[in-house]
């Protein structure tokens, strides 16, 4: 038996094949032959990704070139995996969830006609493909090629029912505010060649490399966050996220809540060395990390679209890993990444039960009391509120705990705020669940009469994934319940060096979490008072404004996307009409006008043409004789 | 010598011819005949056949630059015959009078291609001018030929006053008219000298129609017949820049700093008035009188640059510029409208003329490939080389953008627009020799050494 | 002051003063006229100079023939002092002025000449003689003197070609 | 010999298309000749290492100092292959389109091939400024000929706005001349030289003016949006595919490793911040264009633009980025307008407001035209990506660069505005709806699709495995960055 | 006499004829202005053959005679000159019926 990681192309390579044959055979291929395929290239890749990553539990890590992608001059970027402990998690989360997911759609998506199902496979594959390249990428530049491809695969698939207008411009905005990050992203990588000469994160990882580093760590690490920030729909660039549910609802699930998004998560934590270096960058990224978090979470309070109130609250869980990321705590981040995985994915699969059933309707005030009709839709949709709100031993408790308590260290106003948006998000995330499933349906009579339990091809994974976010915590549990229980950190340790251990006492540790779980019980039960009979109505004041995300879309518009269209237009209409061709047209036009007007010289009379000669004489001569030195 | 006498000769005879001989067929072929010989003798003088010998007293040297010259000179008179000498007939009764004019007018250009003494080039202008007042106003009846020619002699004689003032003041301080005697490379060049040499170049200019001595140009080319026009146009306007550069090469050429700068201003200013008055005409006639300003422009760098790649390419260019501008005119005369108007659609109707027309002005235009490329490089090259002056070819060759301007005007027409261009009957050996004088365009375009490695055998 | 300084100045200020009167004449027959006394003033400065032969040949050839073939073709047109309009004002003062100015720098530029004192020999010298003329101008000037005659053939030519009635 | 062969073989067939009266027979041997020529090029690339293949010099004009010197050497190889590819892909794409007087056309097509293929081998001045305008002309006629409505006025203007260039080119080259030792041509005789920083700079403007009206640098870009949309679309592939590219390259060919000082003067600090700008303002006005062709213009004026600011930071990456994205971007730009000629036959109209919905209609199409746009926007694994990333690379490491900090982040705008506009263009002619114009829509033919593929194979096998062409031009990569770098005498 | 004399004669007769040329419109009279032009140059080439002759006498008893055949072929061009120039006058008065050369505006830009 080969060892694992020469294997390692196999990951990505399935699911590129099943990209290939799906796309180039769509018109031939049955749909169930389709969804075949298209899962069972991702089953295939989620074994081997088992494979790798139990041989990099045993400490077989490391990276393998393939063949140089660039190489001129000092400029060598190598086609190369680099697997290890962080990359072999994501892949896991990426085929395992990424499967999940593939099996739901092919239930999902099945009213498509027979060539758009299999384009959707084909984006889904291609998205898994790029999404592996991003997170075995042996260097930066194979990194940003999955960091591009997901967000190609991202726009793709937010457009997917391209006849819809109002999608298109979802996807575009999703691409272009990604691509403000990418720009971030590329400028970074630059000065780390210009400053190291490689890209390959052995190189730039390298105590060396980080001496040579070190001056200008603190905007090379800001750039990369600015690039996360894109990704990862983090302030200022997170307005596409909520937008991005024009796509599919598995999509969302898996790129807008599980993976890509995640992706930013993934390369601090892979330069983590870097972070460590510049405690300027990190304190931004728990900043700009908690106050998405808490932002989100309150535009999350008064959304109405199912799907928008899960998109915040994804951007608010990315916040959230932000400050973990912020206050030092990478291992926690990837932990939450993880667990954020299997309960959002849960959540957004259980929404798009929920939207099956009704048959395409997304406004949950046109829901309620789908409990009854939904029994395991509205069951793993519990669970997984459960475990966003992170009450034990629900995975989202551990991971949270992890964030909270590292914040509480580093500053307690940090962690006091963000106990605050838990809270938030245990609001509005059971807002959501008493809404949606408890009280009177409120939908049309029609959609009553349908609404009906999504069939096992959909159920299977929302189950899988519940139980998932059940015990998905149970690799992180902190070491004041047990010894040694923190599994994850012990397992990335390579990639991210265990911290000292915590500074605070366990008694705090336990206080803390006792306050955070007594609070989010009591705002649940809050939130059950308040929303059990719920009934639409007008908001007002500061509800409209949450309502309206704080009109941060709406400003962007005004202050950047309309000027610079206008700039644009003016330089279209006005700049490049009158002023460049204007001077160019304008020697043409002067050259004519002057030979109207020299050609009135040759007036036709002989003496005029005799007194300019004449002149000319005169004028030639005294310059002759008395002008000329 | 020899080709000086023939042709003195020959327009003796085509003086007799109109009284002898009745069929103007006749006429032409011995005139084609005449110029034949004429031709040969003067190949075979250059290669040492000389039939006369006759003490010139050193007023006159047949140099192999002369020669040479001379034999393109006739050569493209050659051409002209062939294409443009049965249009002669359409002019006036007097048909042989004119051949014998154009011998006679050949004998000028010799002289003035081949003078040594101030006196044979004086000769040699008047010779070539005075019949050239004549062929002008041919047209008794057509008011228009009648007043260019009226103009053209008030001018011309006007110039030939400021000429004689110019040798004269020469003379006064140089005591000869033997031009290589004229300056003394020792002293400074006396005031004399100086105002005598500048009432030259400006008569000289004058007759290469150099701005600011221009005026009469457009105006009589296009009053004059326009198969005189395109002789005159051509031909005699090559045999004046030889001259120009003839004198100006041997006579001034030490004493260059005194008068180079003038000449730039002249070549700047015939330049500029040449191409920016041919941009707005309305006839293809009158504008291709403003482009013989614009190309006399270029010429005059080879004046300025007064080096062996100025003289070169001063008979490529001659060459070029002739035998496009003959080609040119032989089609206009052709046409019914000499408006660009008529000859919209012209492509449709002439593939044949249309595409050598189109060969004529890309090479007027100066665009790669044809002979006309060649022949403006050559005289960038000399300035350049000469030194200094690169303000002069950038204005150069920016003139030689707009002409493209005015050059494409006519290819616009006939290619790019409808219309129904009017042409007179063509015959197809017209077709055949127009055909060869544009391959010969641009063969001379690609293969500018088959004219010089003949030159320098 | 001798007799050459004299003779001198009163032809020059006729030559001067009759030229003037051409050019300033409102009937082209005194135009005619006064040139010719020009043409004779001159030739008196030939005969001054000791060239006696063109003093003949331009009293012969200028005041003679040219004039009179100018005098007989005024007469053939008939023209009156009034049907010569006159030129614009302006355009009259400014070819004055150019030509003034034009005088004005050519002798301003002449003036510093290094010949300028250099003595023109008057009444002696014999080149200007008509058997010295002839020798030198059929020994050495024989081929322009040919040449000539092309122009002459070429002028009559012409001359035909334009007065001949068609 | 194969040197040779490239110029010979579109040259004479052009001439013989001339006579072939029958639009079909002169399609047929276009198309021919053109693959023929394509299989030459092709064997060169065979040949590297066998010089006396690859290079032919005999006397031409001896008197002035030049000679018939050409070679292929790797940068030359390169967009001879890119010539040699694109005119058997323009002639299929438009095979159904019926030319009037096609034989002309045709005729007019090859010749200006012939003087593409002679501008990239050219190692002669004079014979480079033959051939950079034997290329132009036939161009010229047939834009002006085979045009849009509009198309005398604007492709004059074109002509005239290049020509001036050329022609203060020829000064630039002939005062070079007249400054080397032997009064030679040759481009060993202009390497050779060394002069002072003044007449550098002079020849410099001189020479630079030519390219930078050809490639367009902004603001000398006013003709190529009204000359593109005016040419027919076979004419605009090969003025926007491989013609600009004779700006670019000559700047890499004649004038940094000539005037190496005066590049280094102006290139990085003032061309490059022009460029830039031209980039950001070509980008801006892409994004408000109606029509496709001139979007797609403003789009490669902004391509353009990187190019030449890679190519004044004179550092080997970047100008490696330089050479391998002239390829690419000729082979991107092709599968654009394959898109706006199929669009324009099948729907008669460019305007993105006038169209839409074209992925139900055709969704062959649909797909290509993204994988082309996407490589517009250079997507990693795309080939533009390669490029646009080694140049930037090069641009950001330039050693002779002191604000890599400005001008990066700068020209980087345009990555983004370029994924606006582009996929702009992309939802307006493929998403939506349909309307009343492209409800009949029928998918692409086998000709097109043929093509399309081509490129689109193109695209992807040099964005994932892009070392044999980088290979392939180190060698001129290195020389010209050698005699470029001045860096070291002026440490000295 | 001085030669500058006679330069200065010679040019002030030079200009009195340009000066004709230039405020006259009758075709005849500007034609003799320009004789007047000629006529200028001929006594001013006799003065410096005069000059030259007194100068170089003694090297050459015929030094200075080439001015004055110089004037003598100028006479003869002159004469060539007014036959052709008078008949292309005449032609034109055949035409127009005036010698005013304001009335040559036909071909003119």
């Amino acid at each position: 038996m080969k060892n694992a990681l020469e294997l390692s192309y196999l990951v990505p390579l399935f699911p590129l094949i099943g990209f290939l044959i799906i796309g180039l055979g769509r018109k031939y291929l049955s749909k169930p032959l389709t969804g075949i395929i298209g899962c069972g290239v991702i089953l295939a890749s989620f074994l081997v990704s088992i494979w790798i990553f139990f041989d990099v539990k045993e400490g077989n890590s490391g990276v393998v070139d393939y063949f140089n992608f660039i190489s001129a001059g000092s400029l060598k970027v190598p086609f190369s995996f680099q697997i290890d402990a962080l990359s072999s998690l994501f892949l896991l989360i990426i085929t395992g969830v990424g499967f999940l997911i593939h099996v739901y759609s092919v239930s999902y998506m099945h009213h498509e006609s027979k060539e758009h199902f299999a384009r959707y496979f084909s984006y889904l594959n291609l998205f898994v493909f790029s999404m592996l390249l991003l997170v075995m990428g042996g260097n930066f530049v194979i990194l940003f090629i999955g960091w591009e491809g997901v967000g190609l695969c991202s726009y793709l698939l937010i457009g997917y029912w391209f006849k819809n207008t109002e999608y298109n411009y979802a996807a575009r905005k999703a691409f272009v505010m990604n691509r403000i990050g990418d720009l971030a992203f590329l400028i970074a990588i630059f000065m780390i060649i210009a400053k190291v000469g490689s890209v390959n994160f052995a190189d730039v990882f390298s105590a060396e490399a980080l001496q040579k580093l070190s001056p200008s760590v603190t905007i090379i690490t800001l750039l990369l966050f600015v690039g996360a920030t894109g990704k990862s729909a983090q302030i200022p660039l997170y307005t596409w996220l909520p937008d991005a549910m024009a796509g599919p609802t598995p999509v969302s699930a898996l790129i807008h809540a599980a993976t890509m998004v995640t992706a930013g998560i993934y390369m601090i934590a892979r330069s983590n060395l870097l972070y460590s270096l510049s405690d300027v960058t990190s304190n931004i990224v728990a900043y700009i990390g908690l106050a998405t978090a808490l932002l989100a979470a309150t535009i999350a309070l008064k959304q109405n679209d199912i799907k928008r109130v899960l998109a915040y609250s994804t951007v608010s869980q990315l916040g959230y890993m932000f400050l973990a990321l912020g206050v030092g705590a990478y291992t926690a981040a990837v932990f939450h990444v993880m667990t954020h995985a299997f309960f959002k994915a849960l959540l957004f699969l259980g929404s798009g039960s929920v939207i099956h059933a009704m048959s395409g309707e997304q406004d949950i005030r046109n829901m309620g009391g789908l409990s009854k009709k939904l029994k395991i839709t509205f069951f793993t949709f519990t669970v997984g509120c459960i475990a966003i709100a992170g009450i034990p031993p629900f995975s989202g408790f551990f991971s949270k705990d992890a964030i909270l308590l590292s914040a509480f260290e580093k500053n307690p106003i940090l962690y006091g705020i963000a106990l605050f948006t838990a809270l938030l998000t245990a609001f509005y995330m059971f807002r959501l669940l008493f809404v949606t499933f408890t009280g009177k349906f409120r939908g049309t009579h029609e959609q009553e009469h349908h609404v009906h339990e999504s069939p096992s091809l959909m159920t299977v994974p929302l189950i899988i994934l519940a139980i998932l976010s059940i015990i998905g915590g149970f690799v992180g549990i902190p070491e004041v319940f047990a010894a040694g229980g923190d599994k994850i950190t012990e397992f990335l340790s390579p990639v991210i060096a265990k911290s000292a251990g915590h500074e605070v006492s366990h008694s705090t540790e336990y206080m803390l979490m006792g306050l955070s779980t007594g609070l989010v019980i009591l705002t649940i039960v809050f939130a059950w008072f308040r929303f059990k009979n719920y009934q639409p109505k007008e908001e007002k004041g500061f509800g409209k404004v949450l309502e309206n995300k704080w009109y941060v879309d709406e400003l962007y518009d005004k202050v950047i996307a309309n000027p610079l269209n206008k700039f644009a237009g003016f330089l279209n209409n006005f700049f490049e009409r009158f002023i460049i061709d204007g001077i160019v047209n304008g020697v043409g036009r002067a050259v004519n006008y002057g030979s109207r007007q020299i050609r009135l010289l040759q007036s036709g009379q002989v003496g005029s043409y005799v007194l300019l000669m004449v002149l000319s004489i005169l004028l030639l001569l005294v310059y002759q004789f008395f002008i000329k030195k | 010598m020899n080709a000086l006498i023939i042709s003195a000769i020959m327009g003796v005879l085509m003086m007799f011819s109109g009284i002898l001989l009745k069929r103007k067929s006749t006429i032409r072929g011995l005139a084609l005949a005449g110029l034949l010989v004429t031709i040969i003798l003067n190949v075979m003088e250059i290669y040492g056949v000389h039939l006369f010998r006759i003490n010139v007293t050193g007023m006159m040297s047949f140099d192999r630059f002369s020669l040479f010259f001379n034999t393109i000179a006739m050569a493209c008179t050659f051409v002209f015959f062939l294409l443009s000498a049965k249009e002669m007939e359409k002019v006036g009764v007097n048909y042989s009078d004119y051949f014998a004019l154009i011998f006679f007018i050949l004998s000028g250009i010799i002289l003035s291609s081949s003078f040594s003494s101030l006196l044979i080039l004086f000769l040699g202008i008047e010779i070539i001018s005075i019949p050239l007042y004549i062929l002008t106003g041919s047209d008794k009846r057509n008011l228009k030929s009648n007043e260019a020619s009226l103009k053209y002699f008030l001018l011309g004689s006007f110039s030939t006053g400021l000429m004689l003032m110019g040798i004269t003041l020469i003379y006064g301080n140089s005591g000869s008219f033997a031009i290589d005697a004229i300056t003394n490379p020792e002293t400074k060049p006396g005031v004399l000298l100086v105002a005598g040499l500048l009432l030259l170049m400006f008569s000289m200019a004058f007759k290469a129609s150099a701005a600011p001595f221009h005026f009469w140009t457009p105006d009589v080319y296009d009053g004059a017949p326009t198969v005189f026009t395109s002789f005159m146009a051509t031909i005699v306007k090559a045999a004046v820049f030889i001259a120009f550069i003839r004198l100006f090469y041997h006579a001034f050429g030490e004493i260059h700093n005194t008068w180079k700068f003038i000449i730039a201003i002249i070549t700047a200013l015939t330049l500029f008035i040449g191409n920016i008055t041919a941009v707005f005409q309305q006839s293809v006639k009158r504008m291709l009188a403003y482009s013989s300003i614009a190309q006399a422009g270029f010429m005059l760098m080879a004046v300025l640059a007064i080096n062996s790649i100025g003289s070169e390419g001063i008979l490529l260019y001659t060459t070029a510029y002739c035998l496009s501008t003959i080609g040119l005119f032989a089609i206009l005369v052709k046409m019914k409208d000499y408006t660009f108007e008529g000859f919209n659609g012209f492509a449709k109707h002439q593939p044949l003329l249309a595409g050598v027309a189109v060969i004529f002005l890309l090479s007027l235009a100066g665009i790669p490939l044809t002979a006309g490329f060649l022949a403006k490089f050559y005289m960038i090259n000399a300035v350049i080389n000469s030194g200094g002056f690169l303000w002069l070819v950038i204005l150069a060759v920016l003139m030689a953008a707009i002409s493209v301007y005015y050059y494409f005007r006519v290819i616009q027409a006939m290619y790019f627009k409808e219309g129904e261009a009017q042409v007179i009957e063509v015959s197809t050996s017209f077709k055949w020799v127009i055909s060869l004088v544009a391959a010969l365009v641009i063969l001379l375009g690609v293969f500018p050494q088959l004219l010089f490695s003949w030159f320098y055998f | 002051m001798g007799v050459t300084p004299i003779l001198f100045w009163i032809l020059s200020v006729m030559a001067l003063f009759s030229a003037l009167m051409v050019i300033t004449s409102k009937n082209p027959m005194h135009s005619v006229i006064w040139l010719i006394i020009v043409f004779f003033a001159i030739s008196g400065h030939y005969l001054l100079l000791n060239a006696q032969f063109l003093a003949i040949v331009n009293i012969i050839v200028y005041a003679g023939a040219i004039m009179v073939l100018f005098l007989y073709v005024l007469m053939l047109m008939d023209l009156k002092k009034e049907t010569e309009p006159q030129k614009n004002r302006w355009l009259k003062l400014a070819g004055a002025v150019a030509g003034g100015s034009l005088l004005l720098v050519l002798i301003a530029a002449l003036k510093k000449a290094d010949i300028a004192n250099q003595i023109a020999e008057t009444r002696t010298g014999d080149i200007g003689l008509i058997e010295n003329l002839g020798k030198v101008l059929f020994n050495d000037y024989v081929v322009p003197f040919e040449i000539s005659s092309i122009l002459f053939l070429s002028a009559m030519v012409g001359a035909v070609v334009i007065g001949k009635k068609e | 010999m194969i040197a040779l062969l490239l110029i010979l073989i579109p040259l004479l067939s052009g001439v013989v298309t001339f006579f072939l009266k029958k639009e079909n027979s002169a399609k047929s041997w276009a198309l021919f000749t053109s693959i023929v020529t394509l299989s030459v090029s092709l064997l060169g690339l065979t040949v590297l290492n066998k010089t006396e293949m690859l290079q032919f010099k005999c006397d031409w004009l001896p008197g002035l100092g030049s000679s018939f010197s050409i070679r292929l050497d790797g940068m030359g190889q390169l967009l001879c292959l890119l010539t040699a590819i694109s005119f058997p892909l323009i002639f299929i794409t438009t095979w159904h389109r019926s030319y009037k007087n096609a034989h002309n056309f045709f005729a007019l097509m090859l010749l200006s091939q012939a003087g593409l293929m002679g501008v990239f081998l050219a190692m002669d001045a004079l014979l480079f400024y033959f051939f950079w305008e034997l290329a132009l002309i036939p161009v010229y006629f047939l834009a002006s000929i085979w045009g849009a409505e509009r198309r005398i006025a604007a492709t004059f203007k074109f002509f005239i706005y290049t020509f001036v260039g050329s022609l203060l080119m020829l000064v630039g080259l002939i005062y070079l001349q007249s400054l080397t030792p032997d009064r030679s041509f040759d481009i060993k005789a202009f390497y050779s030289i060394v002069l002072d920083g003044k007449t550098q700079n002079w020849i410099f403007w001189l020479m630079f003016v030519a390219f930078a009206i050809k490639i367009p640098v902004f603001p000398f870009h006013s003709w190529q949006p009204d000359t593109y949309e005016q040419s027919p679309t076979a004419v605009t592939m090969v003025l926007s595919g491989i013609m600009v590219k004779m700006g670019l390259f000559a700047v890499i060919r004649w004038l940094l490793p000539v005037l190496p000082s005066a590049s280094f003067a102006y290139g990085e600090k003032m061309i490059s911040m022009w460029a830039i700008v031209g980039m950001i303002y070509a980008s801006l006005l892409a994004w408000r264009q109606d029509d496709m062709k001139r979007l797609i213009a403003y789009s490669s004026i902004a391509h353009l633009g990187l190019m030449v600011v890679a190519i004044f930071s004179e550092s080997e990456i970047g100008m490696q980025g330089v050479m391998i994205q002239m390829f690419n971007h000729g082979i991107n730009i092709l599968g654009l307008w394959v898109i706006v000629e199929i669009l324009e036959r099948k729907y008669g109209t460019r305007k993105l407001s006038e169209l839409g919905g074209l992925a139900q209609k055709a969704p062959a199409m649909a797909i290509l035209f993204v994988v082309v746009a996407l490589a517009n926007i250079a997507l990693p694994l795309t080939n533009a990506f390669v490029g646009e990333f080694m140049m930037f690379t090069g641009i950001f490491t330039s050693p002779i660069s002191e604000y890599e900090m400005i001008t990066v982040p700068a020209a980087g705008l345009t990555i983004i505005i370029g994924a606006i506009y582009t996929l702009r263009m992309v939802q307006k002619v493929i998403y939506g709806n349909t309307n009343a114009l492209t409800a009949t829509g029928t998918d692409i033919g086998l000709n097109e699709k043929l093509v399309l593929g081509i490129i689109v194979i193109l695209i992807l096998v040099v964005g994932v495995y892009p070392q044999p062409i980088l290979d392939l031009t180190k060698d001129t990569t290195n020389f010209i960055i050698n005699k470029a770098n001045i860096l070291p005498l002026l440490k000295k | 006499m001085q030669v500058n004399y006679y330069i200065y004669l010679s040019v002030a007769l030079f200009c009195i004829g340009i000066v004709g040329v230039l405020t006259r419109r009758n075709a005849i009279i500007i034609f003799m202005c320009i004789e007047l032009m000629l006529n200028a140059v001929n006594l001013l080439l006799v003065a410096f053959s005069k000059m030259h002759h007194f100068k170089n006498a003694a090297i050459d008893a015929s030094a200075g005679s080439d001015g004055q055949l110089f004037v003598f072929f100028i006479m003869v061009v002159a004469a060539a000159e007014v036959s052709v120039g008078l008949a292309i006058i005449v032609m034109m008065y055949r035409n127009i019926h005036s010698v005013d050369i304001n009335f040559l505006n036909r071909l003119k830009h």
